[in-house]
């Protein structure tokens, strides 16, 4: 369709305006919250000064949604919630009521319909993710297919609150981690450098565009059968991909040998601790659809260890604060390797400089 | 529907399947798009490869927006030679009635494949397989029902609210207006991209950030306060009385940061000025504790994730800005022009903010844009002693 | 005297013998000591597994010392520990005898001698310092003198017991900080580029070494009258005078724009906490020999406020973590100041990447 | 002597005063070197700029030990032309006895100046004050007597010691004999130096770290222990009865970095897998606790101060050795030895190991030596996903 033909002038209106999306009750309430409490899992109460209450019941999702997915949701918050629902930042769909008693029926409409209510309080809630095969131009591995794997291994998890206190799981389809530093985090690490296409290259990339992208300076121009063309300095090259997403005969991705890394410790929020990065701690792991087994076995393992050693309150990075690498390691049978010892910018601030030792 | 035995294997267990429902909707609807959307994707699970190129597709006057994903084997999977994403804006805090809701899958089925991704990580709602001739129409009719499009590329990117004052007791500012207001204000700058590279805002109503906007936003905006903790006394009491002391002790006291709460006769003491607002005494204690009134933001900038220079987490820049009136929300904002100002001239091709402010230097930014110097925004005065002094 | 006229023939025999020199009761119970006890400013009570005691005194002395200063101190030895003394890394001498009784006759010696006895415990021990004028060739000031004026103001605080944990002092006469991070250290700053020498230059330097030295590549080979010479870029100089060292045509120091800074929190024991490096809290004080009442007036400040605010071991650095940097700042009515905030190679790891803010 | 207005201040105050020393010296021995030096340093202090400049002056067969001083203004103060110091390593642990102490400072006083550094950072005696041709003579009535040069250049340094088992109930190994060995071991070295730069030695009995090894060191000996702490359960209570459980739980529980103490029936329980021996609750309670029994050393490398690269402490390198026999000794130094070949070949000029190791890796340095990996060298694991491994 050309543009001539249109009879609708574009209003760059920005964000959908949301006084309309707000539950009477909450517009009611707006800014004078005064405190809450979570009566059972999947279920918030949140009471206003005025003595107003509002029940939340939060449920999961695909994420990867349909017209026909939401179109439910759409009928359960006409059903029960005065036709008001909402998302929160990690993909649940969260049902605001002031009606109490709407809550178990609820409950049991969503738990019928396939949408597990939970993620409430200190439970592994839903994965951050990506988009993966299904659409991104540069994944090695599909996003939802793994974060459906791990969330029907922790699915109890989901549903229950019985961790120390929250976990964050995101996953990742490359190493640019759209999907965010995250409690427990599983991304893809290639170990192999890009393979250059030469055909490709000269019609796809603007090669100073390539070669500033390195972070190392790997790359550098050559010359490929009279054509300018890019090579790659193998022994510098980290694997780390950015090439790729700036030239796509760069091409990092491989069946075999972009595999999956396993990460913990990242945290977000400023509660007790400042917020925190994540550390490796598992590596080489196969990229193995449909189910990445051995993936979502070490975040088992993990989630296992920190439910059983973490004190109330103590995030996973936190807890592995107390407790020590050493021990994460020990606890959690995963192995540490020469490849975890930081060899970036700033890594010399990983040295243990101190003679504090854990035998 | 084709074959797709590995997918399928996503069909069992408990947590609702995107598969299922994938297939559903193509049984339903009967759109080739979706039947060939499942096969490539199969051929990604067999193969282990991806299989989307990118390409430029906007809407009239736009520079972005739209994800533009042309199949790389359409000789094998022609239903899937395109599979466009158009990311829409939803509205500050993901409210929606269902009206707003139905009507959105109603134009999103006429037009394209039915697939809706709520939500995206950068807070978009990702509509997600629309061929190109189909995209302006498609476009029209969603910003009639009041809706535009989001960011992508280097330009502002959309935003990302907490539920804040809808429903939290700590929010301390209107996340929701102020999120409004910035991203209508940066509306050109979201479709028409030409900075640097990319930008994005998160506004969290107070430090536990449920936006994750410190890592992940160049510009996140924090809920905070700058009077004491609210503490309602009788209430640390019966706290107590449920509870137990060694529960105080254990889960609250020993886990303030900064050894600010003292236990005092059955009840608690909290010295404000080595609280460190981190929030924790206030979420163990809800009916209790409570922000204190005098409540604004903070500006904390340059976080992002791994890409070149390695995750780097929003650096503090503005301990504390009123944020109650439509003048604090103005001043906000001409903070931030003369911040994307300073990026512009200072920043190299590909970098974001913060990569600029470490590469340039922290003093330097805050001389640039002539914010002042406070004691919060590091967490040590240097070890070095190389530096240049105006004397 | 030439190398044919030696009759005697070198041995290398590296560091002196030590047997010799330790005292019989400490030679008896060598690695077999049990605990100590300070029962007073200036004595230790060491008791081996044997039952056996050793005390020792413990005093001040000028560091630069004379041959007569020494026999002194080996008069007090021969007198009353048995002919042995010894001397703590932060030059203070100590006796060491078995007995008792020699502890208070031997206290009441040094001091009338004018050696303060002192310096153990939760005190502010002698200063770890450099040689500053006296020796050393590219110092921007004099090393022993700011020491005796630093130590004359915190003389009572060597000889008691009254601050929270140990205080150790430093000082040094360039940036290379031979002194050594602490507690509270005195550093030179110098604030101007060097100026080249241009004349002295080509007879005294090699030009690469020169240009090798400079930390953020500011020096450039340029020709002056002619000849092969140096320049500095200006804009790039952080005057941090490792090229005086390398070429002393390169010349930083100056008699006025040569300042001090001071710095806190440096520990290098790793008790409780990791060793920290110290962080810079004022600078731009002048070079004012003989007394520098403007630099000992700053420690004086930093004292004050630690001993009034620190808890029981906490040393200043630790001190500090506890209470924030901007309390310290108002606690010492320092300033804090733009050039504090890091600008050089992990200057990220010190932004306050987080919500945790003080008001 | 001639007048010194500014140094005479430097005589009044409580303190001992050098620049008294120096006088009464000056006026009993009256050696001229003396009162140049006086009037230089007033002068210097006059002017505030320093007029000392360095050169070359050895003894036979050695390369290094000796720090030439001539006077830039020699014109001016002529006595103070040569005013050379002589660095002598004294018995590790600075132990005198006074025989020794009397002979050096006879000695001393026949060639030189008659001032002593009682001593250098590094740890030498400094004899300061000796003219070129008096230097060989008095190195050969010096060495005679036990005494040999200390190191200065790009050599093996001097060492530092503790009082270690002399006296100190905390000392994990016997550090004065390793100190020995070592430095004897490293004699060629420190006499006649050829390598990029310094390397120094400094060893601590225990991680109190009394010689300040960790920071100021390239080659940090700590002596730890593998096993639990020692308690003495009797001494514990008493301690309590003594001092009370409040000043337990303040000054010693809750600064145990670990939180590895617990209170139980007016007792401690310490959990030996949390401990990281910080010494803290040792030096607290003296009588009570001790470091175990299975006692070594730790190896912390790449100290230095702040020179070019800013402060940088050691790193752990080693965890853990025993150092007991004479083998414990030579493996010891193999080891060392091992360490400096690859410091030799990867190192650049002036560049200090630990500078190496930053720039070049830490697991790099680790294979090149072959040392194991160790969870203790690190205090996290790397947050970024940048190295390839040999898979
Ligand atoms: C709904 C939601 C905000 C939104 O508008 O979308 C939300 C809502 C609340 N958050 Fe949150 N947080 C939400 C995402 C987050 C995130 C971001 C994320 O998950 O991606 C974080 C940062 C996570 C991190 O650190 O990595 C986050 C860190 C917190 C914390 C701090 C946790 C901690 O101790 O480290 C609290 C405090 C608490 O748990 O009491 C908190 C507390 C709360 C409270 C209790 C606030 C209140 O009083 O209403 C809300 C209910 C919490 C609950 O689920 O138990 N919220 N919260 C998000 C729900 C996500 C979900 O579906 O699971
Ligand atoms: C769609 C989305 C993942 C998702 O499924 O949710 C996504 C997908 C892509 N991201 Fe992202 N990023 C998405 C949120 C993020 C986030 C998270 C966030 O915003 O909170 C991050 C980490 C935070 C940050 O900003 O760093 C993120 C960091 C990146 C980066 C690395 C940026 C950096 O400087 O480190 C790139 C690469 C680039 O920009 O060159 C990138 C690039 C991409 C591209 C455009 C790949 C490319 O370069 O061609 C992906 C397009 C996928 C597609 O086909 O739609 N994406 N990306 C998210 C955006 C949806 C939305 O608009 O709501
Ligand atoms: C004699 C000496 C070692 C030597 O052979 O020279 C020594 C001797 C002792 N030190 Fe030390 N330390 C000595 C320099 C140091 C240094 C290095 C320095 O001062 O340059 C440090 C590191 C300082 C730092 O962290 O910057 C040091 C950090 C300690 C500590 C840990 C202090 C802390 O809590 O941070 C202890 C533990 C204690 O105080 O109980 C300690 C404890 C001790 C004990 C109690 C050990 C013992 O059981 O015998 C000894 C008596 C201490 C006293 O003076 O109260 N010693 N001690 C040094 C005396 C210096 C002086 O004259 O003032
Ligand atoms: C004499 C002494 C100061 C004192 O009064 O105690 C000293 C004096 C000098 N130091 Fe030092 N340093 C002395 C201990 C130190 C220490 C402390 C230590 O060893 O524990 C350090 C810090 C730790 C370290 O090793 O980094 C130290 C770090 C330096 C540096 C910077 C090294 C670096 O890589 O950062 C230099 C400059 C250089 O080597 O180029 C230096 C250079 C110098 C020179 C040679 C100046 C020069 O480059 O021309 C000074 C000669 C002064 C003289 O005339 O005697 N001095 N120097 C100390 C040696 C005495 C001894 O042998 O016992
Ligand atoms: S993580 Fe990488 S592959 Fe996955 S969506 Fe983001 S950019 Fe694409
Ligand atoms: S993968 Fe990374 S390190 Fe390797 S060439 Fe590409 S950009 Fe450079
Ligand atoms: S960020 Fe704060 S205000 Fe917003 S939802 Fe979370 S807890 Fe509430
Ligand atoms: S908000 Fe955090 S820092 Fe402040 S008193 Fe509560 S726990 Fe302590
Ligand atoms: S600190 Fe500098 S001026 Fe002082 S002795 Fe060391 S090198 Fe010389
Ligand atoms: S003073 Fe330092 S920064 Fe300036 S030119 Fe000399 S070496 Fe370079
Ligand atoms: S380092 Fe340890 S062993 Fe040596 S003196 Fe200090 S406390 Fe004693
Ligand atoms: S030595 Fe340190 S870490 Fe170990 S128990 Fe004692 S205080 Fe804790």
């Amino acid at each position: 369709m050309s543009s001539q033909e249109r009879t609708w002038k574009t209003i760059e209106s920005g964000p959908h305006t949301y006084e309309e999306a707000l539950h009477p009750v909450v517009r009611k309430n707006y800014g004078k919250w005064k405190y809450h409490e979570i009566p059972k899992p999947g279920v918030l109460k949140h009471v206003a000064e005025s003595g107003d209450a509002i029940w939340t019941v939060r449920a999961g999702t695909p994420r990867q949604d349909t017209v026909d997915k939401v179109r439910l949701l759409c009928d359960i918050a006409d059903k029960y919630s005065d036709g008001y629902l909402r998302f929160t930042v990690r993909n649940n769909v969260e049902f605001l009521t002031p009606n109490g008693e709407n809550v178990e029926p609820m409950i049991a409409e969503l738990e019928s319909l396939g949408f597990p209510v939970g993620g409430t309080g200190m439970c592994v809630s839903a994965v951050s993710h990506t988009q993966g095969w299904l659409h991104c131009d540069i994944p090695a591995t599909d996003a939802s297919g793994v974060v459906k794997s791990m969330m029907d291994t922790v699915y109890n998890e989901f549903k229950d609150m019985q961790m120390p206190n929250k976990v964050r799981l995101s996953t990742s389809c490359c190493s640019i981690n759209c999907g965010g530093q995250a409690d427990i985090a599983v991304v893809v690490k290639h170990t192999r450098p890009p393979r250059i296409n030469h055909d490709h290259l000269v019609k796809t990339c603007e090669l100073p565009k390539a070669v500033a992208r390195c972070p190392v300076a790997a790359i550098r121009p050559t010359v490929v059968d009279g054509k300018k063309s890019l090579m790659v300095d193998e022994a510098k090259c980290i694997c780390c991909g950015a090439c790729f997403g700036a030239c796509p005969a760069m091409e990092i991705n491989h069946p075999e040998h972009s595999k999956f890394a396993v990460w913990v410790g990242g945290k977000n929020s400023n509660a007790r601790s400042k917020p925190s990065t994540m550390s490796l701690v598992a590596h080489n792991l196969p990229n193995n659809p449909p189910r990445w087994p051995e993936v979502t076995e070490v975040v088992g393992r993990i989630l296992t260890a920190y439910k059983a050693g973490g004190r109330p309150w103590e995030r996973i990075g936190e807890w592995i604060n107390r407790i020590g690498w050493k021990r994460f390691f020990e606890e959690t049978g995963l192995q540490f390797d020469d490849n975890m010892i930081d060899s970036y910018r700033h890594a010399r601030t990983t040295f243990n400089q101190s003679a504090h030792i854990r035998f | 529907l084709n074959e797709t035995p590995m997918l399928d294997q996503l069909e069992s267990g408990p947590w609702p399947s995107f598969v299922s429902g994938f297939k559903e909707l193509a049984e339903r609807t009967k759109k080739p798009m979706l039947r060939g959307v499942l096969d490539q994707l199969e051929y990604s699970y067999q193969t282990k490869m991806g299989y989307w190129k990118g390409g430029l597709v906007t809407v009239d006057g736009y520079g972005a927006g739209i994800i533009t994903r042309y199949s790389m084997i359409k000789d094998k999977y022609p239903e899937a030679a395109e599979f466009h994403t158009m990311r829409i804006q939803p509205a500050p805090g993901l409210h929606y009635n269902t009206a707003m809701l139905r009507e959105l899958c109603d134009t999103w089925e006429k037009y394209g494949s039915g697939i809706i991704t709520l939500h995206g990580q950068t807070g978009d709602i990702m509509l997600q397989g629309i061929e190109q001739d189909k995209v302006q129409e498609c476009f029209d009719e969603l910003n009639q029902n009041g809706w535009d499009l989001g960011g992508a590329g280097a330009g502002m990117r959309t935003g990302v609210s907490c539920i804040g004052q809808g429903r939290c007791e700590n929010a301390c500012y209107d996340n929701l207006k102020l999120h409004l207001d910035a991203l209508k204000h940066f509306s050109p700058q979201v479709h028409r991209p030409e900075w640097n590279y990319k930008l994005k805002f998160k506004f969290s109503g107070c430090p536990n950030d449920c936006t994750n906007a410190i890592m992940r936003s160049d510009l996140a905006v924090i809920g905070t306060w700058r009077d004491a903790i609210d503490i309602d006394h009788d209430e640390v009491k019966a706290w107590i009385a449920e509870r137990g002391v060694d529960a105080l002790v254990n889960n609250v006291i020993n886990h303030c940061p900064t050894k600010a709460i003292m236990l005092k006769d059955g009840d608690i003491d909290i010295s404000t000025r080595d609280c460190v607002r981190c929030m924790h005494c206030i979420n163990a204690m809800s009916k209790a504790l409570s922000p204190g009134k005098e409540r604004g933001i903070a500006l904390l900038m340059g976080g992002k994730n791994t890409l070149k220079v390695g995750v780097n987490m929003g650096s503090l820049i503005v301990p504390f800005m009123k944020m109650e009136s439509d003048e604090d929300r103005e001043a906000f904002l001409e903070l931030i022009e003369e911040i994307i100002d300073w990026w512009d001239d200072a920043g190299l091709d590909h970098e974001r903010i913060g990569e600029t402010i470490e590469r340039v230097g922290l003093k330097q930014f805050l001389d640039g844009v002539g914010i002042e110097y406070d004691i919060n925004q590091i967490s040590r005065p240097r070890d070095n002693p190389y530096f240049k002094a105006k004397y």
